[in-house]
This record gives structure tokens, C-alpha cells and sequence, in this order.
């Protein structure tokens, strides 16, 4: 079964805890600010991310989910963003 | 029924558990205490609930937690300790929760003594706490009257969704008198489950509730206390409570008086009468809302010359007397207070003097 | 090897007014996952407290009264006291619970009231700008402590855990963090328990749980989590300072 | 008509509960009445009294600053108030503990050695009861029969007691006659 | 002396600190906690004392303590934290102690709102507290104000020997103002060793202080009650403070207002003056003793043919102007409570909507 | 090998409204004696309590101060803090210091406030007519638990110095006992031992005395001290708690 | 040198403490009542009286004293008293 | 003559301090002024702003609820308020944060880069310096060198910084000339 792995940028305030918990460094803040002033986390290089939740505990505003898919193809779109 | 002869402060703990309310939260103060011991026997018959809180202050926040649940909730203090509570009556009107507040009144300001007063009359009315709130306070003048009054508070109380305030004091904590008890209260608190915190599955809902006092928006607090002050009005309208004595003939004064105060006034205008010297009484049942517009009447009459507030207090009750008379007669007050009650005879001198200045 | 992970249901959509960074979020959401996996949001009544945490009346989808400052222990014992079918839980910062709420706090635990207490213990008042705590440490500025907290004027941290282990009453006292991963899963099963004790009926529960305020601190996010993990755990140590059973 | 009577002795010697009897007495007698005691920590150690206005009308004024009739159990008592009695009013002087009298020559003295009886009957406990029911006897206040129910309905409860209080309460009658 | 800009609270910290006040005992809360954390630096170069309390209501009774000592000591809080410290204040009034009290209010009832409000005016002038005490209340409209009135405060708790309280609200403690800092006040607390527990060997006595308000005899307390009360008579003849605004001409209305409502109350009668509308102004500067006499004299000239209290609550402080009107104008009240302070356009509409009904 | 005896100069010649037999007078006593032995009562404040004490204020000879029910800690801070040159001390009484008084108390020992409690612990409220206290005894009965103390409601008894022994701040915390000759030596020493870290700006000083309510437990003096010693003192042992030198 | 021991009728509350500490079993509550209404204690065997002033120490209401003095009659006085 | 001026941004841009410097250098001017600030939890996180009140006599209403001026320091603040504005006011946009425009054809726009510009010159603290200065130079509301002392005051007590916030002071001349 495949995973997908879902930042919401509206929640997420770019606090950065996250990045530093990523066993693979997967994360990283990005440069544009969000609508509320933030800078929000994204997966830079989601290939490593072997979905193991440890950024989801972190996040003190459950920002992240991961959810459990069949469908493949799903996991390459995020892939590709 | 047939009456029995009761303390005052034992009646009022009766009446509660006669208006259904199990759930009573206290801390001893004289002169008070009776309430609480007579309920430790008592509530555990009825299946009812009493914890002694370690302080008013947090006896205030237990009744608050639990009239936020929707259940009948009463407590009973003394002066300082009403003054423990005023942030916590505060908070209750402000989550526009229902819960009974008796304060059995001794000498003040500070420790002051044990004895009767009517020293919290401005706490009671004007609201001891901080924000735009009015308690609805009724004055009994004796036991009978603590326990119909007692037992009305908690409709009352839910009709208007906030605290409202028994005010008598220690003698009718401490007197025994015979008491009728009325039917016991059979409604239960309606409409609860549109606000009450009462767990979401108890009203089979899937909509929380909120108890709270907190509005950061200044529109909506602002709309929050135009809803408060609408419940005010609408006890103005249809809660004031009162009675007439001596008010059907002329009269050459006329005193305004309640509770224990207003006993005393009426023995003074029985023996007045003797001697031909009529007074009148308005004896406000309700000091929240005050029974402005009797007074008004009652004083504007032609034959009354002097109006004057009788309390035992420095005067207090005199302000509103003053408001509601309007400048039309002048208005004074007579009182002590410290523990000792005006006697007929010093009320009858006052009177005189009155007139003959 | 991999998890699913997604917001719980006792958690609402609301987007906290949190610093960002705050640990006051991850204490939510693990009291929350308690709440789904007992499955008692239903009869659960939440008491927020007046300090940063005011507003979790929102972030929760039970039902939530909110407390007077320090107050929170005598409105869940009225709660408790009329209905005890309902579950109850407070949610304290360590102004409101150790400084103006002690009373409060030392009678529910010493009555053996039967709710659980959350108390997020960040060394500071958060919410009014950073003044100084019963909690706050030796040394630490704060802005009503600008010189540092000076212990011979203001005396030594209050640790709440150990005082409250004292009463005869039994009770479940325990000390938690979210500093990290770990932490956090410990916690978690922390909060579970403190809730089924009293579910059981069995006692009042309570568990401190060492937290972060970026914000007041003066500090990033991250030298936050370090700096509560050097300077805090030390003197606030982790671990079960009493069960009902012992 | 209203008729006040004080109670008046050490705390201790049953003087609110003498005074409740003779109030609860009046209610069944179909009567307005008041008991009004005194309270608080003035009282620890010291002067307990209790006063029980009795009328045909509501009560007014339940303090009582003059009135018709008075018990005094003790000395203290007895120097404190009995100035205060309405003249041609009945004064209890409980002469086991007051060796002295009223000094007054308008008011009705009535000489009860409520103590000594007591305890001859078996217990000091029931010096109370002598002494409410002579003095209901002299000041005619309330009707004796409900007075001597109202004892039997307060001990109802302890029942082995009834007896006891039965004699202390004839005994008393017994006392106010032979006065 | 040059002027500097300053936040309204850390204004009054340091008006304390000019005043000789070097015992400050405060609880942090919104909108005040600037006056603490200003004089947590100030006071050490002073060597002042400055205790944060672990409650309001723990802090009432630090005040207490210092003050029976005989010492200047002041606290400040906001609305929820006053009303813990009701308790204290009727026992600091009883004990008869000097003491000053800063109100910062904000939006209420209950956790209420942070932003500025009036709604505390019914706590603070008729004594959140119980027994017979009054506090004497000034109602600041600036920093500057905020300044003198704090300086003034101590010497007038001396002189009365009780709590006086500065009425302020949140947008006068938060706002920076330019402010001109009066002498410094040099005079020592004078006849302390009279009553205070300073000590028997630092007052070289062999006699032994109380400072209590506990009065077992009624007799010794109504004695004590008429002594505070004619205290507060005596405020009533020498303290009344106010200001009056475009009341030389004629005016159709008169408006009653105090603090940082009546500056735009000011800003409004100056934008209807432009239109050829005359409006008047009584501000009291003292809302115990209020100036009933001054308004009464406003209300009843000729020309005015409607008095309106306008405030940052529900109506409260219209109760007095009604009392003082004494019936010779309607009397009516325009206010907003929340946070939100009604714009000068608001108060002009109504102002406007009273002329045409 | 006989002794003198007289009255301390520090005690008034009023006669006190205590019950007879009651062991307030006792420590009234001592207090005194401390005050005589370190010739302080010029500089000596007292804190009178709401309590059967509440009229102590008529029976020492030194500066007294009437605090509110619980607040007597709070009041002689404020004394301290503004002139640490006198000498302050708190008479409270179980229900003032362990129930309303719970927060004020912990935060000034906390705090390390430099003045002297006398903590009279006699397991009820006198004054009020003996309602339950924090420290009555399980199935001790009272006006407010008429059926004996609960303590599945109610819980266990407070005991104030194991409680405040467990504070960070330097302190001393002893409990003593008036029951009989030998004790009342031993709470003496206590006692002046308490004023003495006092005046030596060391600690904060905690004296819990063992005292009787012959009237409200329903008891003879004599029954009162026999019931005192097999009853209470098991539960609360006598002894030193806490000494700023450890 | 010789000792008084004094009674204080008027302190006295007849509490009957101090009896009950004596080790030489000199007091005794006596049988009539004082004008507070109390039944104050006194010396039934003065003689037996080592002043050890265990009553003193035992008294709440410091109705004993002891004073030391030269003269013996003083002695003799209570005696007979 | 009264102007007003809303200063608005996130927390920690430094909204307050450079709406205080413009208050201070008015009041050295013998104007008169108030500093209005928004205070409490709603900024957490959130927008914190600040009006700046200044008068030949003395303020009023310190409430303002449609200012002379903005000064847009994050496009929250600039899509909150600058409807608001009065016509012909000067509305400050930093454009570092904020790549949008007022809308309004009848204000004056004055576009400041003034986060880059300020992290050119050393760092992105001095943003509100920089934007301080500017908006002064084109409303004219307060004398540019009473404001460049006040700014030099400010820092006194920490000297190494003056230099760079007086960089960032005549940077923001310079952009509002240009402008
Ligand atoms: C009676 C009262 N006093 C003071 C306040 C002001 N106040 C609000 S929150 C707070 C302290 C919050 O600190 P803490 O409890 O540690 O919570 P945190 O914000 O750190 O999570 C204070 C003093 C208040 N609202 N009510
Ligand atoms: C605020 C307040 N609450 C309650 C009271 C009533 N009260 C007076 S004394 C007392 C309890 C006294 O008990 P304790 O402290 O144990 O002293 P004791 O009389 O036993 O020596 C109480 C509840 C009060 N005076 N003030
Ligand atoms: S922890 Fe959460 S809020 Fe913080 S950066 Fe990561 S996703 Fe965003
Ligand atoms: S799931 Fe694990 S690996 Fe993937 S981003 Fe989160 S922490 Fe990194
Ligand atoms: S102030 Fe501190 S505790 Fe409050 S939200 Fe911000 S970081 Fe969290
Ligand atoms: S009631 Fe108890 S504590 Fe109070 S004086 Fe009497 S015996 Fe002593
Ligand atoms: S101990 Fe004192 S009071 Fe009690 S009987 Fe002996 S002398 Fe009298
Ligand atoms: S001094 Fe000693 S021997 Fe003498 S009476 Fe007292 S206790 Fe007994
Ligand atoms: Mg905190
Ligand atoms: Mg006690």
C-alpha cells in the first residue's frame, strides 16, 4: 500500500519543527510567504520521505496528514508537486 | 400543610430541596452555617449532592461548573463571603447561566460583626462584580416569605438564564418562625439542552456547547451585553415584587423599608396610628428590579409630606428612593447599622422630628 | 512500515491562534486522540482556562466551559459533582494552576475529585506578555522579573507534581513533554491513562506536561524545544510521581 | 395581644430549646410567634438567651427590648435583664443557681429551684423542663397541654427520655402552683 | 519641567514613584501589566518593593498588610482582578487604612473582552464590597490626568484614611501621551503612629496599635460606621471634581461623560457646534463624590431640554445623573460596551435623534 | 527545686473568650514567652486570623493587625516587604490556613517571606460551631459531615507539613503538640526557634501545634487531650519537618 | 527561699487541666460556682505542693502563678488558706 | 489642523516603534499627539497596528476609524484598511510583502521596497526605519530632522546600531524623493 503525504499550507505557520524532526530531511520552509504571513514547510524531496509521521507528531498545528492509498498513481502526483 | 416551626436558614436549605434543587455548594460563615448543616443531613436523603468548598471563591466557580450543566444549583454565604464570589457572579451572568445566591447579611465593612445588617444592599443591586450585570435580588421579611422566595428563585433564575440573589439577614437566618411550605417545584429546567454544557449525548446532539464569558470581538460583546440588558428590562416589566401598608388613607410620611427593617417600621405605624399619626410603607419584595414606580406614587401623594428610607445601613437603598421620587418630596434616611435593629419607639421619634422641622 | 496520519475528530478545523512553534497545539491533539480512541467525546466537557489556551473551547468539538483565571479545578468538581456520568477534564497553564488557581487545585486533588487536569507548564505567562511564573527557573527574565528571577526575593520554581504527590488522597500525578517525538508518544499514553482512571471512577488525575513559549522566551521554535529540554527538565524531571494503586 | 418572654442563663442549660418548646406550644395553639436567640462567638463560654414573642397577629418587631416576662437560669441572668420586664410580668428565678432575687416589687417572682428538682428527678439535663413548664403554669402564656405534647414530640426521637422530662415538667406545674 | 511621551500605565507607575509610593503589589492582566513590568525596573532604583502576588486576591491583603503599617502602597489591576480584590477593599475601608487602587477597566461581564470599557463604574463608586464604604473614584481622561489624579490619590487616602481609586480604562493605560510630571510629592504620611502598626519602639510608645475591622458590640459598630460616614460626607463637601465643556452659552442638550468617553463627546460638540448645534458637557472628575450639584445646575438651564449620559457601558452612571437631575429633565443614557468606543459621528446622530422625538 | 511562674509581659491581662480547657490559650502563652525571651515586642506585629483566635489582637500587648478569613500570610508579607525591620507573625487556625488559606500560605513559604506561623490545627472550625476542616480526622464527626468525615468524598486529612516541607525554598517546618507539660516545653523551643530564623532574615518558619476543641468535639478537656494524642498525633507526628540548614 | 502559688479565681475556668498534671495530686475543683459561672479549681493539700509548676505550664488561661519569696509566713498564709 | 496616520504590519516588523518615533518627533514639534495601539491576543500571530494622532490642539476622539495616511507594512494590513483612508492621503506600500496596489485612484501611493532595501543595507530590522522616514518625507505630517533625532534618541542606548538605522532613515528619503 502507498502513502500520501499532505502539507496544508493554511495551517501550517512555518514554525520549522518539523523540518528538524525528518529522519530523511525531507522537509524544508519555502520563500514565499502564505496569505497569513507565513512561510510554510514543503517536502523537498519527497522520494525520501519513507512516511514514518514523525513530522506529524511534531506539528503543533496538525498540519500534515498521511493517508493510505492503493491507487499509485496518486503517490506520483505528489511526486510531481 | 400544616406549618412547622423552622429557622430561617434551615427553611431556605428546605425550600431548595423542595424546588428540586439537589446540588448545593457552601462554605461556613456565620450567620449562616445552619443552611449547610441542615443540607448535610438533609441532601443525602433526596439523593442530592453537598461539597463544602475550601473558600467562597471557589464555591462560586463549583456552583458556576455545575448551573453551567444545566442542574439547580444554590449557594448561601454572608457578606464577606459574597464578596469572595463577586468575580464568579460576575462570570456566571456573563455565560448567562441560572444559580440561587443567598446572602444572610451581617454588620460590615470588612470583618464588622455577626449580627443583622442590611450593609449589601449597593453589592447586591448594583452588582458587586466588574461588567454590565444586574442580579435579581429578592428581600424576604421573615422565614415564610425566605422559603417562597427561595423556592421562586430557580424559575426566575432559568427564566432570565443568570444568578439570582436571595438578600436577608441574620435574624432571618437565625429567627424560628412557623412556615408553611408551598407545593413542591415539579418543572424541571427547560430548554437547557440549547446551551448547557451537559454532555453532547445526553441531548443526543451532535453540536457542542459553550459556557463562556469571553467575547473578543467588540461587536459581539457589545451585542452580548444588549441581550443581557434586555433580560434587565424585561425583569423591570414583569418581576417587581412589593407590598403596601398603610398607603389606602393620608398619610403624612412615608417610609420606604424592607426585610427585617420593615417588621419594625410596621410595629412603629401601628403604634403611630394610635396616637393618630398616619404613615405609609412601600416595602420593596424586589431590590432588583426596584419597585420604582410605586415609590413614585406612593410619594407624590398629596397628603405626603417627608419620604424616607429605612434601612440598616448608612443608606443605601436611599439613592434608589431617591431616583424613583424624582425630586418631588424630599427624602431622607434613618438606620444603624452594627448589629442592633432601630427600635419602634426610636423610628416614632424620627418620624416626629420630621414633621416638626 | 509506514503510517497514516490525520487530524482527530475531537480536534475541530479551526486554525489555533497559537505562536508559531507553540507546543500548546500538540498537547491538543494528543488530548483529543484520547478523547477518539475512548470514544467519550460525546460526554466529555472541557474546561479552558484563562491564559493562551483561552480560546480552546474552539479548537475541541466536545462540549467546553471556560473557567475564571486559576478556577478550572472548582468548576470541573461542579461538573463532576451533578453529573458524574460526564467526563471532565481541565486545561491549566502553570500561572493559572500553580499561581492564582492553587487553591483550587490542591483541594479538587486533595478531595480525589474524579477529573483530569492538563497543565502545560512553559515557565511563563504566555498570553499577558511573558511575566513571570511560579514555574519560571532561577535566572530567567521575564518582564515583571527583568533582571532575571531572583529566588531570594521570589523563592525557588514551584513543582507541582511533587507537590501534589504529597496528599494522602490517591491520585494519578505524572510529568510529561512534548519536546520531542518520544516525548510526545509517552504523553500520549500518559493522557490515555490519566483519562481512564477516571472513566474507572477510580481518582483525580493529573499530568503536568513541560511545554514551550518561543514567543516570550525570546527564542525560535527550535532553541526553544533545546532550551526546555536543558534548562527545564533538569529541575522538572519527567516520570510518575504517583498512581492510585501505589 | 402580644406577650414576649426571655430566656436566659448559661450556654448549656437547654435555654433555646426551653424556648422552642414554649414556641413551638403557641404555633399549635394556633398563635403568631417568633424564637428569636441570640449568636456568635460573644456567647462561647458566656450568656445564652433566647426570646419568644407570642401574639394573636403577625409579629412585628421580633426584637424585643422590654419584655412581659423573664427565665433567668442564672445570676448573671437574672441581674441583666430583670430590670427590663414589663411591670406585673413573671420573673423565673432559678434559685439552685440564684441566691438572690429580682429586686423589683411590681413584677410576679417566681421561686424555682429547677437545678436541686432536677437532679432529685435523676438528671440536671431536665432543669429546662421544670422551669418552662412552671413558668407556661404562672404566666398562662400557652395552654398546658400543648405544651407538655410539644415535650413529648421534641423527644420523640429518644424515646427513654420521655418519662424523665414528663416528671420534670409536672414537677415544674407543681412548683408554679405551690408558689 | 519638558514633556515625554509615555504609555498611560507606565505613567502612573512612575506618578507613584514621584508621589513617595514605593510599595507596589500587583497580579499581571491585560490592559495593565505595563505599570508592573515598568516598575519591576523603576522601583530598584529606588530601592521600592515590588511584589507580583500570586492573586488578586492575596494581593488585596499585601496592600492591606503595608498599608496598616502606615506606609504608601498602591496597586493596579483590571475589571475581573478588581473584583477579587472586593473582599480586601471593604476590609482596607473598615480597618481604615490608606490605600490606592488603578482600575484599568476592560469589557465585561465575566472574562468579558481585553479592550476599553466603563463597565465597572457601579463597582467602583457604590463599593464592590460589602458593608457601608464608599471609595473615592477618579476618572481620568488622558496620561496627563492619569498623572496628577495618581499623585493626588495618596494624599487624599491619607486624609480619609481609606482606598481611593484611579477609574481609568484600556485605551488610557495603552496610549502614549506627551506628560508633564508635577512636583514631586515630598510630604512624608502624616499622624501614622496615631493608628498604624509601624511598630511600638519606631513610634516610642508603650501603647500597642490595632488595625482592625472587627467590631463585636453593635453599638462600637455603628459608631465606627458613622465615623466612615461622615468621612464620606466630608468628601462630599471638599473633594467633588469636574470639568465643564461649551456650557457658557445655551445649549439644547446636556451630556454627562467621564474619562476617554467624554474626550469624544468633546470632539463631537465640536463638530456640532460647526453645524450650529449647541451641546454641553459636565465631566466629573470625582464619580464619588459625584458632582450631583454641577449637574443639576447644567441640566436645569433654560435652554436644555435634555440631559444624556453617555458612557462605555450599559447605563450606569446614568443612575447618579437621574438621582442628581432629580426630575427636572428627561434623563437618558447613549453608550456601547465591548470594546469599540462610539464614534463622535454616533453620538452626534443621537444626539440629533433626541431633538427630533 | 522549685519553680517560679508568672504571666509573659508580651500577654495583656484581658481574660480570653476561649472555652475552658481550650488549648488556644496554651499557645497564646508561648508566643508570648518567645516574644518576652528576644525582647522584641517593640518591633512585633501580629496577624490575628478569622478564626476562635480572631480576638488574639486583645491578648498580646504588641502591635496587632485582624486579617480576613485565610489571608493573615498575604497581610504579613505586605508587612515584611515594606518594613523588614519588624517581626510578623500569623496565628491561623486549620480551616484559615489549610482551606481558604491554602494559597496564600504555600506562596509566602514558597516565596520565603521572611515572618513566623503559628498553625493551630485542632482538626475542626471552632469559631463557626464545628463544621468539617481539612484536617478532620475520617469518620471524625462534624456540623457539616454529621455522618463522620467521608473521605471517599471528602478525602484524607491535609497535612500542612509534609505539604510545605516539599517546597525548593529554604524553610523551617515543625510540628509540635500542646497535649501535656512534656510537649508544651518541646513547641516553646519550636516556637522561639521559628522567631529566631526570623529575626535572622534566614527563612520562612512554619509552627504546627497540635490544639483541642473540647466544644465542638463534643468532649471534656481531659477526653479532648486523650483523644488528641491516640487520635491526631498518630496521623500528624510531631517533629521537624524542614530546617533551612538541610 | 519559698514559694507562693496563686490561684486566680478570676482567670480560672475550671477546666480542671492542671489537676490532672499534678504529680502530687494537690487540686482540686471546688464546689461552688464563681460569679462567671465557672467552678474554679484550688489547692486541696498545699502542703503536698513541691512547685514544680507543671499547672502553670499546663493552664490555658494562666490563672497560676508562682512567685518566689524569703518570707516564710507568706508560706504558712496559704497553708491555712 | 489634525492628521492621523495608520501604521500596520505582522507583530514583530516594528509597526509600534516607527508610529512611536513619529508621535515623539510631533510632540518635540509642540504638537499635540497620541500613540493608539491595538493590544492583545487577536494579535498573536496576527496583524499588529497602531494610529498615530497629531493636532494643533488637543485630541479628541484618539479613535480613528478613517486616518489621513497608511502605512501598509504587509498586505493583510493594506486589504484592511486602505478603503479606509481619507482622500489625498499618502498610503505607504511595502512592496517587499506586498506585490499588490491600494486600488484607489485618490490617494497618493508610495511604493517602498523596504524590506529589501533594509536588508541591503545590512539587515531586514530597519525596515520600519527606512519606511518611517519615507512616508514622513511625503506627508510632511512631522519635521524630517525633529524625526531623525527622535530616531537617533531611540537608539541612544544602543550606539552600534545608529549608524544602520541612520542609513536606512536617508534611504527612505531618498526612495519618497524618487517616488
Ligand atoms: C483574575 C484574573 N487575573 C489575571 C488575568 C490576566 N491573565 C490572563 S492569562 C494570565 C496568565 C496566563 O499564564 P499561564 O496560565 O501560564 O498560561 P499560558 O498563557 O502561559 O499558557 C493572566 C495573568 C485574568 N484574566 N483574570
Ligand atoms: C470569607 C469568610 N469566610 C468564612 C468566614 C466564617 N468563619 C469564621 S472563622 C471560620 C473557621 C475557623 O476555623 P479555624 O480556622 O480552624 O479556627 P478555629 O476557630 O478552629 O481556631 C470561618 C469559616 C469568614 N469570617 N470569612
Ligand atoms: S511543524 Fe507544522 S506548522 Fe511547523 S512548519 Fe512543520 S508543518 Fe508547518
Ligand atoms: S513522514 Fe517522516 S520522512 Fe516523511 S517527511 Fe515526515 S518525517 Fe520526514
Ligand atoms: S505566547 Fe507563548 S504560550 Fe502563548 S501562544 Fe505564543 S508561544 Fe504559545
Ligand atoms: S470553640 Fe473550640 S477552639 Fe474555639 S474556643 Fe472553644 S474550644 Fe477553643
Ligand atoms: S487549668 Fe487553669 S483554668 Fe483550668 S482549672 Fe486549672 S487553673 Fe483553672
Ligand atoms: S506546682 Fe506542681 S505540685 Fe504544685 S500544684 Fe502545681 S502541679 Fe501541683
Ligand atoms: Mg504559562
Ligand atoms: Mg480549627
Amino acid at each position: 500500500m502507498a502513502y500520501e503525504h499532505v502539507i496544508d499550507d493554511e495551517r501550517c505557520k512555518g514554525c520549522g519543527l518539523c523540518v528538524d524532526v525528518c529522519p530523511k530531511d525531507v522537509l524544508e520552509i519555502s520563500g514565499k510567504v502564505s496569505p497569513k504571513g507565513y512561510f510554510p514547510v514543503f517536502q523537498a524531496r519527497p522520494d525520501d520521505c519513507i512516511h514514518c509521521a514523525l513530522c506529524c507528531t511534531m506539528c503543533p498545528d496538525v498540519a500534515i496528514t498521511i493517508t493510505g492509498t492503493a491507487d499509485e498513481n496518486k503517490k506520483e502526483k505528489i511526486k510531481e508537486t | 400543610m400544616a406549618k412547622v416551626l423552622m429557622k430561617g436558614n434551615e427553611a431556605i436549605g428546605e425550600a431548595a430541596v423542595r424546588a428540586g434543587c439537589l446540588n448545593y455548594f457552601a462554605y461556613p460563615i456565620t450567620p449562616q452555617s445552619e443552611v449547610a448543616e441542615y443540607l448535610a443531613k438533609r441532601l443525602p436523603e433526596v439523593n442530592g449532592t453537598f461539597v463544602q468548598g475550601e473558600s467562597e471563591v471557589a464555591v462560586g466557580y463549583m456552583i458556576f461548573g455545575a448551573a453551567g450543566c444545566g442542574e439547580r444549583v444554590m449557594t448561601t454565604s454572608s457578606s464577606p463571603g459574597i464578596s469572595l464570589m463577586s468575580e464568579a457572579i460576575s462570570y456566571i451572568a456573563g455565560a448567562r447561566c441560572p444559580a440561587v445566591f443567598v446572602n444572610i447579611m451581617r454588620g460590615g465593612p470588612g470583618l464588622g460583626g455577626i449580627l443583622p445588617s442590611q450593609g449589601d444592599y449597593f453589592q447586591a443591586t448594583k452588582g458587586g462584580g466588574h461588567g454590565d450585570y444586574r442580579v435579581l435580588v429578592m428581600a424576604p421579611d421573615g422565614v415564610q416569605e425566605a422559603v417562597e422566595m427561595t423556592m421562586k428563585a430557580f424559575p426566575l433564575a432559568e427564566k432570565y438564564r443568570g444568578p439570582v440573589m436571595i438578600l436577608g439577614d441574620g435574624l432571618i437566618g437565625q429567627m424560628m418562625e412557623p412556615v408553611a411550605f408551598p407545593e413542591d417545584l415539579t418543572v424541571a429546567p427547560s430548554n437547557k439542552d440549547d446551551w448547557a454544557t451537559n454532555g453532547m449525548d445526553t441531548r443526543k446532539s451532535t453540536e457542542k456547547n459553550l459556557v463562556k464569558s469571553l467575547f473578543l470581538d467588540p461587536k459581539q460583546l457589545n451585542d452580548h451585553n444588549l441581550t443581557l440588558k434586555a433580560g434587565y428590562q424585561r425583569m423591570k416589566e414583569e418581576e417587581v415584587m412589593f407590598e403596601r401598608y398603610n398607603t389606602d388613607g393620608d398619610y403624612k410620611v412615608l417610609i420606604v423599608s424592607y426585610g427585617t427593617m420593615s417588621r419594625v417600621c410596621k410595629t412603629a405605624i401601628d403604634m403611630m396610628k394610635q396616637d393618630g399619626l398616619e404613615v405609609g410603607l412601600v416595602r420593596p419584595k424586589t431590590l432588583f428590579p426596584f419597585p420604582e414606580k410605586v415609590v413614585f406614587d406612593a410619594a407624590v401623594k398629596e397628603s405626603c409630606q417627608h419620604v424616607v428610607s429605612i434601612e440598616m445601613s448608612m443608606g443605601q437603598m436611599v439613592e434608589d428612593v431617591e431616583r424613583s421620587v424624582k425630586g418631588r418630596r424630599d427624602v431622607g434616611w434613618y438606620g444603624q447599622c452594627g448589629g442592633d435593629i432601630p427600635s419602634p419607639e426610636e423610628i416614632i421619634s424620627h418620624i416626629k422630628s420630621l414633621l416638626k422641622s | 512500515m509506514g503510517k497514516t496520519f490525520s487530524k482527530p475528530e475531537a480536534l475541530s478545523d479551526a486554525h489555533t491562534h497559537y505562536c508559531p512553534g507553540c507546543t500548546h497545539g500538540i498537547i491538543h491533539r494528543l488530548v483529543a486522540e484520547a478523547i477518539d480512541e475512548l470514544a467519550i467525546k460525546g460526554r466529555t466537557v472541557g474546561i479552558a482556562p484563562v491564559g493562551c489556551a483561552v480560546l480552546a473551547y474552539n479548537y475541541f468539538t466536545c462540549d467546553f466551559q471556560e473557567a475564571a483565571h486559576g478556577r478550572a479545578p472548582a468548576m470541573a468538581t461542579g461538573i463532576k459533582r451533578v453529573r458524574p456520568d460526564l467526563v471532565a477534564f481541565t486545561y491549566q497553564g502553570d500561572g493559572d494552576l500553580a499561581s492564582i488557581g492553587m487553591g483550587e487545585i490542591v483541594h479538587a486533588a486533595n478531595r480525589g475529585e474524579k477529573f483530569t487536569t492538563i497543565f502545560v507548564n512553559n515557565a511563563i505567562y504566555g498570553m499577558t506578555g511573558g511575566q513571570m511564573a511560579p514555574t519560571t527557573m532561577p535566572g530567567q527574565r521575564a518582564s515583571t522579573a527583568p533582571f532575571g528571577r531572583d529566588t531570594a526575593q521570589t523563592g525557588m520554581p514551584m513543582r507541582m507534581c511533587e507537590l501534589l504527590s504529597t496528599l494522602a488522597t490517591p491520585g494519578y500525578v505524572t510529568r510529561q513533554a512534548v519536546l520531542k517525538p518520544k516525548f510526545i508518544n509517552k504523553a500520549k499514553k500518559a493522557i490515555k491513562k490519566a483519562f481512564e482512571y477516571q472513566i474507572e471512577n477510580r481518582c483525580y488525575s493529573f499530568v503536568e506536561v513541560v511545554s514551550t513559549c518561543p514567543t516570550n522566551w525570546g527564542m525560535t521554535p527550535q532553541n526553544a524545544l533545546k532550551w526546555a529540554e536543558e534548562t527545564l527538565l533538569p529541575y522538572y524531571p519527567l516520570g510518575e510521581f504517583k498512581t492510585p494503586e501505589a | 395581644m402580644q406577650k414576649e418572654v426571655m430566656f436566659a442563663g448559661f450556654g448549656g442549660q437547654g435555654i433555646l430549646l426551653s424556648a422552642k418548646l414554649l414556641a413551638h406550644a403557641a404555633m399549635k395553639q394556633g398563635l403568631e410567634v417568633a424564637w428569636v436567640p441570640s449568636y456568635g462567638p460573644e456567647m462561647r463560654g458566656g450568656t445564652a438567651y433566647c426570646t419568644v414573642v407570642v401574639g394573636d397577629k403577625r409579629i412585628g418587631s421580633p426584637i424585643i427590648k422590654t419584655p412581659s416576662h423573664l427565665v433567668a437560669m442564672n445570676r448573671p441572668s437574672l441581674e441583666k435583664f430583670a430590670p427590663d420586664v414589663q411591670p406585673n410580668g413573671v420573673v423565673l428565678i432559678n434559685s439552685s443557681l440564684i441566691p438572690v432575687q429580682s429586686g423589683r416589687d411590681d413584677v410576679v417572682e417566681l421561686i424555682v429551684p429547677a437545678n436541686e428538682a432536677a437532679i432529685e428527678l435523676g438528671s440536671v439535663k431536665c432543669a429546662n423542663i421544670v422551669a418552662v413548664s412552671a413558668f407556661a403554669a404562672k404566666s398562662k402564656m400557652v395552654d398546658i397541654d400543648l405544651l407538655r405534647e410539644s415535650v413529648k414530640e421534641q423527644f420523640a426521637s429518644k424515646a427513654k427520655l420521655i418519662p424523665l422530662n414528663m416528671k420534670a415538667f409536672d414537677k415544674g406545674l407543681e412548683i408554679a402552683e405551690k408558689a
